[in-house]
């Protein structure tokens, strides 16, 4: 280790860090440091030429580690590993010293900072030194999907990846494919065909060969990593009796979309108690029967239909449901079609017209005549039955804010936008798939820009409303997203698993299977005949608990030794 | 099964592309067509007389065509139940949403229509060959959608030729200083997709390039690039400045949307990819005197990598897929008088605050207003930012809409305003901590995941936030005047602020309707690239191999932005693994789309 | 207490011009660009809003409409093309329906064909009238003089009772006004003495019609108030120097001079109106409602026989004088009797009294609001 | 001149440093006496390596993870949590300040909590003065 040497290249970062931190001082003091080779400052180690000269060092001084202190690792690790490599270096010969976000753009004092980047620096030098070679193995990637939710979202993946000629499964709880969308008979703003579409991708699914729809199934464990899961599936056979069978995936796409929000459980709308008030999907059934009226059977005069139920309110959810706004300008369009002559209000909070066609939908619903009246969020209309000699059924009472007048509403049919809500198997799902949930129960994406579809889990997908609520194009795109994902790693038959993960030295495991249960993927298991515990290493994600908790130190981090953390603790402190 | 055919126009979008006395006696001839019936433009629908007329051919199916005939389909439903028929049997020829346009327009309305009375879904019946496909991707547009879409393809192992106009990549984002609403650094976030572009082995970075022919057929294009002369070599480049310092010559820097002024020679921005600097034409002394004066910077350069003397270079491109990630353009405020941009000084653009918020902006982030500055070049006095003697406003107002959902200008939502606008508010409570900030909107669109929950909390800062759109700013002793309404607290807002910040809407990238008449796909009434369908293809376009993503295709925020071009992916990823990919829509022959209905009914 | 909307009045409003209200979306644009927009008269949008709801007793109550001139900039800026112009002018129209007891102004706006009827009608039974009446004292061939076939004194008379009869209808109309907007509203209660302090401001609206003024293009103003001013100037000639105005040949220019000028005034600004509404230049003259053109119609009739009445008499051509006379009456008479009362002319007395009014309550909902700011601190 | 305390903070990588960067992109300032080291989940942090800091002339330690309920890997916060008084009661008896050591929750978004603590901390620390590990140390020197 003696013949160690050490390249430490210290950026400016144009002025973001230059501007604070003296580099060429901190320069000075890492040179002193054994095994350093030669240190130098550039502007943006970053760019290109920023690399080359790092590549160019390698060559000429023969590095075998080398430290950038630059920007937050979280940033430029990848490129700078990807630099040596180039430089014909193990990436993991790398350490980074965080003098930007941590250091230059958080103190303004020169002195003290610099010091500070000093320090950070010496101590990625100490680490770097006990750094070893690090190898990212690759393991097959099974090209089989499995689709959970066969609704519009989970239809559309399926189809993208069995037209690229892979296998799907698409497991469906119900009866029959489709979802939500399978309930609509019209979609906003353009008022196409719902059941078109819909027909359309059903009928492709179904006579797809590369697609086994399971319908009436329910998955019930998965096990093994990315590009090989073992998942058990029980779904009902020809003859009926439901059964459990095994299917080997390489990725899972979740598409479980959602249900619909309990209009009973805000009181101000005496739903269930008043008859003639219904829920947005009560109204989709009547249109599709053709057969819009009151319970009494008689053609409403006055229909109003009330947005945001359950959603926009501190009661029940803050978000946004993001369709109903649309769907209730259709129900508008609709109703003046089915019930010429009546006349439709719609309470609103806000008008969510952003999409595409969306907000000349919206003049066109004010032109044919829809009363709209805005209410605030958290102040309830009420509806109440209306007294005989009134012209209608019931009367609801709005704090109409665009004209700070309260408003009495007459009404005959009551339309309820009932919003999206998690579906209740949602937390079984997480737990089925290793994936988390929000506080309000929609999966958690892997990054809320810029990756919407990935999760936590490797391998495991998100697309459609179960991530947030989504309109079809939205959920749609989604999937196809996901099953780009997915085509992207079938198509090099390979996944490429992170070098750093723990190992267990069975030389030193007493066996005490301690660290078995502190796993959270268990990825570690325990040889019954060796006695000894052992790392799944593609399982493994490399938290370090394991390490930590192991009485008998057997478990060592790759990458994050007991070494390398001492001898950077050792560094900052010099 | 008897089947009556009802023609219904609400009118709305190229209705003269389909010749309706032909699609009336082409219906007339279909088999089981009983009647057809052209009720005109948003006809008034007497129910009980559809129903007379169902019973009188007893319809066991009725079809309603027309641009958007779901508009009608409810009162045929209601008639088709009364007289006593099965409502499911109601059918749409929709025009519009199956791509009725012009040039097509005619046969593409007689072959939806022909599906519909075999009650068939248009888009099984309608369905291309498959056609070899080169393996090759041409990415045009380099913003986080193009951005996107080339990884997603390149990291399958594919080529991909990323197209870009500009001397870098990154497009608008890499501009933003937070995004909306979880408030990440959008550099942060982006700069590490950018290198990872610029270092990936399978995507061929052209920027500073523009698309100039597309010629072929779908699975098998040939695509004419022209690389603008960039009078400078991209990988010689160290981006050591020095060309910067000494050029004489200066213009509005694009990247910081105009608030400061560039070099001639210059780099777009420090994380720049590539991280090169180039030379812009239109302003270098040089070039514009044919070589004949200065030519500095070539002299200067240490590593001599500037050759002034470059002309443009056209490359030809094989591919078999094209995606058009062009993104948008903001509206221009100066259309708008009465707000008074670029008379007022401190009236300032959307991205103009993007730059002015940003920490590695021109006043790295510090909130001022402009100051007055006589420029000895010019002789003149212009207002400039000046982070020191620039005072911090203590009232800075935000007009939504501007541009936006107005007959006059769009008509359309720019789906992105209200967020940003929100995200201005929370930078300028987070900076000024005792400015008045405001809001004045129209309706609060907080539709995305997370984004209701950011207005309330913007709320809960403190901004004041109005409904009721700001219908004028004026001047009065060095403060902007802004005249509206306050509808809710029912008040008219009259009084002077320091800033005003307008937020734009997004308008089609320059040249996106000439791309689109090359490409012969179509565009919608507001200039955007159309889908194939609005729902169940929203990233594919009538032409086979070639998709959209991002903006173009309509508004869009970041997280939308990058699903879809992930999606586009998709498809290019599904032909090469097979090495086929569909045909365009147009290919398939009336005769066939028969055909097919025909036999699909009868199973 | 909470009101009732009506969501039917707006179809309603459509037969009085209001045509694109439901298409308003609230930005409140409108109000903003309104010159006259302010504390507590916000328009026009408030009275779009009361009009999408159907607030009808609202509205009854609302000066608002008259507080405005159409200048037209809220219908070029409006973002929806919801016309919040022609809206109050609809407005306005369907208020003087309101404000007539007798149901006629209602009649006459819904049906164009009744209007018509009536005025056809009228102008008959003038003409033959006043042609009984000739012939039964006097000849056709005498204008002046002794066996005059119309004389002046008689005609005076006519005119007076006329007169009475439109100040009778009007003023009832008026009064009805005054209960709508003030007499029945129970949150503000008009002192007595506040009527008297400000009734200054009837005749100087009347006469300067100074707010129009306010709007962004003046030339409507002045040719509003040159048309109304001859139209005054006319009636003051009319009613109290008809024998002077009947003299002649010779041309007695300490009236006659007046004459010629309010005839000359009433020509030009009509036919210029009457070209604006033709070509539909602006956005106020580009939906033209049927009284709209009856109104312009009847009074370039009643100017031009009015001069050309003055020149026959000049040239001594009596008998045409006589019955070109007659056919003068057949437009004044329809004019006076159905457009002062019962249409467009009324506003002539709405407006000034609107101005009037929202003055008196403006000021008394400023003093009660103090009275609420100060309340607290006196206790 | 004042006494200027050397902090160690052990960060986890996915809340607390993430949070950490993000004081800096969002230039919230604070105190430059913490020396920040990056593990990849609080559950990583062994108490050996607080002790060896405070061996090696560390003033305080800080320790943060993600808040409970957001740990990356879902449940380690909650091992270093149960960790914390075993180690925060082998201090006392070594006779170290309970202030020296302290276990906070930032998450991605906090920077400016993150700021915040570690001035809050810096100043308590400062307060407390240099640690007794350092002068026992040198005192054990002495005597040989």
């Amino acid at each position: 280790m003696d013949d160690l040497k050490i390249g430490v290249f210290v950026c400016n970062c144009g002025t973001n860090i230059a501007k604070v931190i003296d580099c060429d001082a901190v320069i000075d003091s890492v040179e002193r440091l054994p095994y350093v080779a030669v240190a130098r400052t550039y502007k943006y180690m970053c760019s290109d030429p920023g690399q080359d000269m790092i590549q160019a060092d390698i060559e000429e001084y023969d590095l075998d580690r080398v430290v950038v202190a630059a920007c937050s690792p979280r940033m430029h690790e990848p490129t700078f590993r990807k630099a040596l490599q180039k430089a014909g270096l193990n990436p993991y010969f790398l350490e980074m010293a965080n003098i930007r976000e941590q250091c230059s753009w958080v103190h303004d004092d020169p002195v003290a900072a610099t010091e500070k980047a000093a320090a950070l620096t010496a101590a990625a030098v100490m680490r770097v030194a006990h750094h070893e070679a690090l190898e990212r193995r690759s393991v097959d990637m099974c090209p089989n999907t499995l689709i959970i939710g066969g609704g519009i979202a989970g239809m559309s993946a399926a189809l993208d990846l069995a037209d690229a000629g892979n296998r799907v499964y698409l497991a469906e709880r119900s009866d029959h494919l489709g979802g939500n969308v399978a309930r609509a008979d019209l979609t906003a703003p353009y008022l196409d065909s719902a059941r078109d579409m819909l027909t359309e991708r059903v009928t492709r699914v179904v006579e797809h060969p590369n697609i086994d729809v399971l319908l009436e199934s329910q998955v019930r464990k998965v096990d093994g990593f990315v590009g090989n899961f073992q998942t058990i599936i029980r779904a009902k056979a020809d003859d009926g009796a439901p059964s459990d069978s095994v299917y080997d995936v390489g990725s899972i796409i979740v598409c479980t979309g959602y249900k619909e929000f309990d209009a009973s459980r805000i009181t101000h709308y005496g739903y269930g108690k008043l008859p003639n008030v219904v829920t947005s999907f009560e109204l989709e059934k009547m249109l599709r029967a053709g057969r819009v009226t009151t319970k009494e059977g008689k053609a409403p005069q006055y229909v109003a239909i009330i947005h945001c139920v359950g959603s926009r309110n501190l009661e029940f959810h803050a978000y946004c449901s993001r369709v109903c706004c649309m769907t209730a300008l259709k129900y508008a369009h609709e109703v003046k079609s089915a019930v010429p002559g009546a006349y439709v209000s719609d309470i609103y909070i806000d008008m969510h017209a952003f999409g595409k066609g969306m907000e000349d939908f919206y003049r066109r619903s004010s032109e044919i005549k829809t009363l709209f009246l805005m209410y605030e969020k958290n102040d309830y209309p009420v509806i109440r039955k209306a007294d005989a000699t009134d012209d209608c059924d019931m009367l609801i009472e709005v704090n109409e804010t665009l004209s700070g007048e309260t408003i009495e509403m007459p009404a005959d049919l009551v339309v309820l936008m009932v919003g999206m809500e998690a579906r209740e198997d949602s937390e079984e799902v997480a737990h089925l798939v290793n994936i988390s949930r929000d506080k309000d129960g929609w999966f958690i994406e892997s990054h809320p820009k810029l990756d919407p579809v990935a999760t936590t889990t490797d391998g495991v997908y998100i697309a459609g409303a179960c991530q947030a609520p989504k309109d079809i194009p939205d959920s749609v795109a989604q999937a196809r997203a996901a099953a780009a994902r997915i085509l992207a790693r079938t198509a090099l038959g390979r996944i490429d698993i992170d070098a750093v993960f723990a190992e267990v030295d069975e030389e030193k495991c007493s066996g005490c299977r301690m660290c078995n249960e502190l796993c959270p993927y268990v990825a570690i298991e325990f040889d019954a005949e060796k006695r000894r515990s052992h790392v799944i290493s593609a399982l493994c994600k490399a938290c370090g608990a394991c390490v930590a908790a192991c009485p008998s130190g057997a478990i060592t981090a790759r990458h994050f030794t007991d070494k390398q953390i001492f001898s950077e603790i050792e560094g900052v402190l010099a | 099964m008897r089947t009556g055919v009802y023609l219904c126009q609400t009118g709305t979008g190229d209705l003269d592309a389909v010749d309706l006395h032909s699609v009336v006696s082409y219906a007339g001839n279909l088999p089981n067509v009983e009647m057809v019936k052209d009720l005109g433009t948003m006809p008034a629908l007497n129910i009980e007389a559809l129903v007379a007329e169902i019973r009188a051919n007893d319809l066991q199916r009725v079809v309603i065509a027309g641009d958007s005939p779901g508009f009608f389909k409810p009162a045929f439903t209601t008639a088709m139940r009364n007289a006593g028929g099965d409502p499911s049997e109601v059918r749409l020829a929709s025009f519009r949403q199956h791509g009725a346009s012009f040039g097509i327009g005619t046969v593409r309305a007689k072959s939806v229509l022909a599906c519909a009375t075999f009650g068939v879904p248009y888009g099984l019946a309608a369905v291309p060959d498959t056609t070899p496909t080169h393996p090759g991707t041409v990415v045009i547009g380099a913003g986080i959608a193009g951005i996107q879409a080339a990884l997603e393809i390149a990291d399958a192992g594919k080529q991909v030729f990323l197209v870009e106009r500009t001397g870098t990549i990154g497009g608008h984002m890499a501009m933003f200083d937070k995004t909306f609403p979880t408030l990440d650094c959008a550099a942060c976030i982006l700069t590490p997709k950018m290198v990872a572009v610029g270092q990936h082995e399978m995507i061929d970075l052209m920027t500073y390039a523009e698309v100039e022919e597309v010629s072929g057929s779908p699975g098998d294009y040939t695509v004419k690039v022209r690389k603008k002369a960039r009078r400078v070599d991209v990988h010689a480049c160290v981006a050591c400045n020095v060309c910067t310092e000494v050029c004489p010559q200066r213009a509005p820097s694009e990247f910081d949307s105009g608030i400061v002024e560039r070099k001639s020679i210059y780099i777009p921005f420090p994380q720049a990819v590539p991280n090169a600097y180039l030379v812009d034409g239109q302003s270098c002394t040089y070039v514009q005197s044919d070589g004949a004066k200065c030519g500095v910077c070539a002299k200067k350069c240490p590593k001599g990598c500037i050759d002034l003397d470059q002309v443009d270079e056209i490359v030809e491109l094989e591919v078999g897929n094209i995606v058009l990630a062009l993104g948008y353009d903001v509206y221009d405020a100066r259309k708008i008088e009465r707000y008074g941009y670029g008379v007022l000084p401190n009236v300032l653009t959307a991205l103009e605050f993007e730059r002015l918020t940003n920490a590695s902006g021109p006043t790295s982030g510090k909130i001022v207003t402009k100051t007055k500055r006589f420029n000895k070049r010019t002789k003149t006095d212009e207002w400039v930012f000046d982070a020191e003697d620039g005072a911090a406003p203590a009232s800075v107002a935000i007009i939504h809409c501007v541009g936006s959902r107005d007959a006059n200008h769009n008509a359309y939502c720019s789906r992105v305003c209200c967020m940003y606008s929100l995200k201005f508010a929370h930078l300028v409570k987070e900076k000024l901590p005792d400015a008045d900030c405001y809001e004045f909107y129209i309706d609060m669109r907080a539709f995305g995941k997370g984004y209701e929950e950011f207005a309330d909390r913007i709320k809960a800062e403190g901004t004041f936030v109005v409904r009721g759109r700001t219908a004028k700013v004026t001047e009065q002793d060095g403060r902007m005047v802004i005249k509206g309404e306050d509808i809710v607290s029912d008040r008219m807002v009259d009084f002077p602020v320091d800033m005003v910040i307008l937020a734009v809407g997004l308008v089609p990238a320059l040249g996106a309707a000439e791309l689109a008449l090359r490409l012969g796909i179509q565009t919608d009434t507001d200039g955007w690239f159309s889908e194939l369908d609005y729902n169940s293809d929203p990233t594919d376009t009538e032409r086979g191999g070639i998709a959209v993503a991002g903006v173009c295709q309509g508004p869009k925020d970041i997280p939308d932005t990058v699903a879809q071009a992930a999606a586009v992916a998709a498809g290019a990823l599904k032909s090469m693994a097979i090495g086929r990919g569909l045909d365009s829509r147009a290919s398939v022959s009336l005769s066939d789309i028969e055909a097919r209905a025909a036999r699909l009914t009868r199973v | 207490m909470a009101i009732r909307a009506n969501p039917k009045l707006i179809t309603e409003l459509e037969i009085y011009g209001a045509q694109d209200v439901s298409k308003c979306y609230h930005c409140g644009n409108c109000s903003a660009t309104c010159p006259f927009s302010k504390e507590p008269y916000i328009l026009p949008r408030r009275s779009m809003r009361s009009l999408q709801m159907g607030l009808e007793a609202k509205l009854e109550s609302d000066l608002e409409p008259w507080l405005c001139y159409y200048c037209g900039e809220c219908s070029t800026e409006c973002p929806r093309d919801a016309e919040p112009g022609e809206t109050m002018m609809s407005l306005r129209r369907w208020l003087t329906a309101r404000y007539d007891f007798t149901g006629i102004a209602r009649l006459f706006y819904l049906s164009a064909k009744a209007e018509m009827l009536a005025v056809i009608i009228v102008a008959l039974i003038a003409g033959a009238g006043f042609l009984l009446y000739g012939f039964s004292q006097g000849s056709i061939t005498q204008y002046g003089g002794p066996n005059a076939f119309l004389p002046a004194s008689s005609v005076h008379i006519f005119d007076w009772t006329l007169a009475a009869v439109l100040l009778a209808l009007l003023g009832t109309n008026c009064a009805r006004m005054w209960w709508f907007t003030v007499g029945r509203d129970t949150k503000v209660h008009v002192p007595l003495s506040a009527y008297v302090r400000k009734i200054y401001l009837l005749p100087m609206h009347f006469f300067t019609q100074m707010r129009y003024a306010k709007c962004e293009q003046k030339r409507p103003w002045v040719l509003h108030l040159v048309l109304m001013l001859s139209y005054v100037t006319m009636l003051v000639l009319i009613m109290f120097f008809l024998e002077s105005m009947w003299s002649g040949p010779a041309i007695n220019w300490s009236v006659h001079a007046f004459g010629l000028a309010a005839t000359a005034g009433l020509l030009v600004t009509t036919i210029v109106f009457l070209r604006k509404r033709l070509k539909k230049s602006e956005a106020q003259y580009q939906q033209s409602h049927e009284t709209d053109w009856m109104f312009l119609v009847l009074l370039i009739v009643v100017a031009a026989t009015g001069l050309l009445q003055f020149t026959l008499h000049r040239l001594g051509l009596d008998t045409a004088a006589n019955v070109n006379y007659v056919i003068h009456m057949m437009a004044v008479v329809p004019m006076l009797l159905l457009e002062v009362p019962f249409s467009k002319w009324s506003h002539m007395a709405y407006r000034p009294l609107a101005m009037y009014f929202a003055d008196l309550k403006a000021e008394e909902m400023v003093s009660k609001e103090r009275e609420a700011v100060g309340a607290p601190q006196a206790a | 001149m004042t006494f200027e305390p050397k902090i160690v903070g052990f960060l986890c990588n996915w809340c607390s440093y993430t949070g950490a960067d993000l004081a800096g992109t969002s230039r919230i300032h604070y105190a430059p006496n913490v020396r920040i080291i990056r593990v990849m989940c609080s559950a990583r942090i062994d108490p050996t390596f607080v002790l060896k800091a405070l061996h090696d002339g560390a003033d305080g330690v800080l320790i943060c993870g993600c808040h409970p309920g957001d740990c990356h890997y879902s449940e380690g916060n909650y091992k270093m949590m149960r960790r914390y008084p075993l180690l925060k009661s082998l201090l006392a008896d070594y006779g170290i300040e309970d202030e020296r050591v302290r276990l906070e929750w930032v998450s991605a978004s906090e920077g400016q909590r993150f700021a915040d603590i570690v001035n809050d901390m810096t100043e308590r620390v400062r307060a407390l003065g240099p640690s007794p590990v350092k002068a026992a140390l040198e005192a054990d020197l002495a005597e040989r």
